[in-house]
């Protein structure tokens, strides 16, 4: 027979999930240009859902960013890496972490900040926004981690400042 | 659970091109307005309508308030415009003036609060 | 009083550690350009620790490329993040992981492969040896973390084929 | 357990500077040959020898086989040097040869297994 004491306790782990739930998903494109833009509408989807599941405080800056720190990499898998690819996302509410795999077994390089350049802006503004950015090479091809923060913070030396 | 693809809010490019009145400015500009998402899909035809624009404009302003989302493929070809010609970029969201700001190219390139004051400048 | 099965357990437990022990280290520096080579050698003396106490098998190649990952990493703090720095190692006898934080905000990015080019070569040959590579933006400064194999794999696609 | 940084193993730079007899070769190379770990630490006399090397010689061959380390500060050394004059690495160790290799510099740098082969190619 469960003890009073126990009861609370179980209470007290549910809350805790509720409010510490980290929710995940994934999603496979062959990577055609087309599938770039699904790409975003997939991060946005699960970023609404967190919203209203979890009542996640998401900064539009932050809903901004996860799109575009996807596109680029979806865009990269397009122009490096064509064929299979695989996106997963995963949050608990403060951090959103987003996974692409792909085939290719090359790791890409950032280029440094230029605004002269013309081109190669498309790592250079991930690693501006982002809060770790993450190469890994896998038995095939390589996954590129990048996390954002959701909510924005004046303390914390996100992006803009530090890319200038 | 697994999430379908939002394809709703991807728009097609609708676009004004005219050649604003002649008042302050001393040279006829185009007017583009492209509405929705840009990124390698969709550069062609906003790469097009800048060429036609071109053909017969010294220069052209990009009306941005419909644009909802640019990567930088979108950057890319702002820059590579701003080269050619008289590129004046009007009325950017807060998500294109992040993008050209991140990469310090709100320092260098022209941009208005709207298409009149591009126009007239 | 302890039962016999108890006693089992711990052993066996006991027996695991020393099998999976994971060795960590760290040192301070304020990288100067003579403390790069004393970097140098306290990954050395880390990976001849882990040798001698654990019977770790480690490469030749995976001895010279945690040199290479270490003096790259402090040579840049030298060139652009002159200042503190803190250098973590940390490994299970597989897996070599090389921790620097330094206090420059800036990410480093990695040129890409180009052997016409004259300089910035130093993260190319970091990319082209690591498992993993990953950068995070701290509250003050930044850390970059390296992960290399201490065993030569032909079948794991690390380095030297992939960076051609 | 804190473990002392090892100092030991940092050698100075030992060399000898000689003009080689010439036997099939037809111009006369310096050969150094530096000894022990090269970065940006011990770049700068590195840098001064061959430099002093390359007042009186047409070219200059580095004897390789005592550098123990060697990292992008010393590849880049080598690849300026090599834009500027006629540098032959010999007896590279194994170290030194994935260098070169994992960035692709053997493709074009002039290697040679022995300072005698250098001298006589
Ligand atoms: N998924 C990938 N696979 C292989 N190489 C990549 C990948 N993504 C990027 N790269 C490499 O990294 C470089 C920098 O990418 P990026 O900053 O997006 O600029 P751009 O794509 O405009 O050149 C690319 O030029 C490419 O060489
Ligand atoms: N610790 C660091 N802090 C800030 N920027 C760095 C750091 N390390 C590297 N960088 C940047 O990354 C670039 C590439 O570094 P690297 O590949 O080592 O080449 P190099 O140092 O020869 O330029 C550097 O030019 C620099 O701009």
């Amino acid at each position: 027979m469960p003890l009073k004491n126990a009861h609370a306790g179980a209470d007290r782990r549910w809350l805790e999930e509720v409010i510490t739930a980290t929710m995940r998903s994934s999603a496979a494109y062959q990577m055609t240009s087309r599938d770039i833009g699904r790409a975003r509408g997939f991060v946005r989807e699960f970023l609404a859902t967190g919203q209203s599941l979890h009542a996640w405080t998401i900064s539009g800056r932050a809903t901004d960013i996860a799109q575009l720190v996807v596109s680029e990499l979806a865009t990269n898998v397009c122009k490096y890496a064509p064929g299979p690819c695989l996106l997963d996302v995963e949050s608990d509410g403060t951090m959103l972490s987003i996974t692409m795999w792909d085939s290719g077994a090359v790791l890409p390089s950032p280029s440094p900040a230029d605004p002269t350049r013309v081109g190669q802006h498309g790592l250079e503004l991930v690693l501006a926004v982002c809060q770790s950015f993450e190469l890994r090479r896998e038995a095939v091809g390589k996954r590129v981690t990048v996390q954002i923060a959701l909510q924005d913070s004046t303390d914390r030396p996100t992006s803009d400042q530090t890319a200038r | 659970m697994p999430l379908a693809p939002d394809e709703i809010s991807r728009q097609g490019i609708l676009t004004t091109m005219s050649t604003p009145e002649r008042r302050h400015s001393s040279v006829p500009l185009a007017v583009i307005a492209p509405r929705g998402e840009f990124d390698l899909d969709s550069l062609p035809p906003l790469q097009a309508q800048i060429d036609t624009a071109l053909a017969d404009h010294t220069g052209v302003i990009l009306d941005a308030s419909g644009i909802t989302f640019a990567d930088s493929m979108f950057l890319r070809l702002l820059l590579t415009t701003h080269q050619r010609t008289d590129l004046r970029i009007a009325a950017p969201s807060e998500t294109i003036e992040r993008l050209l700001a991140v990469v310090g190219a709100d320092a260098f390139l022209r941009i208005y609060p709207t298409v009149d004051q591009a126009q007239n400048t």
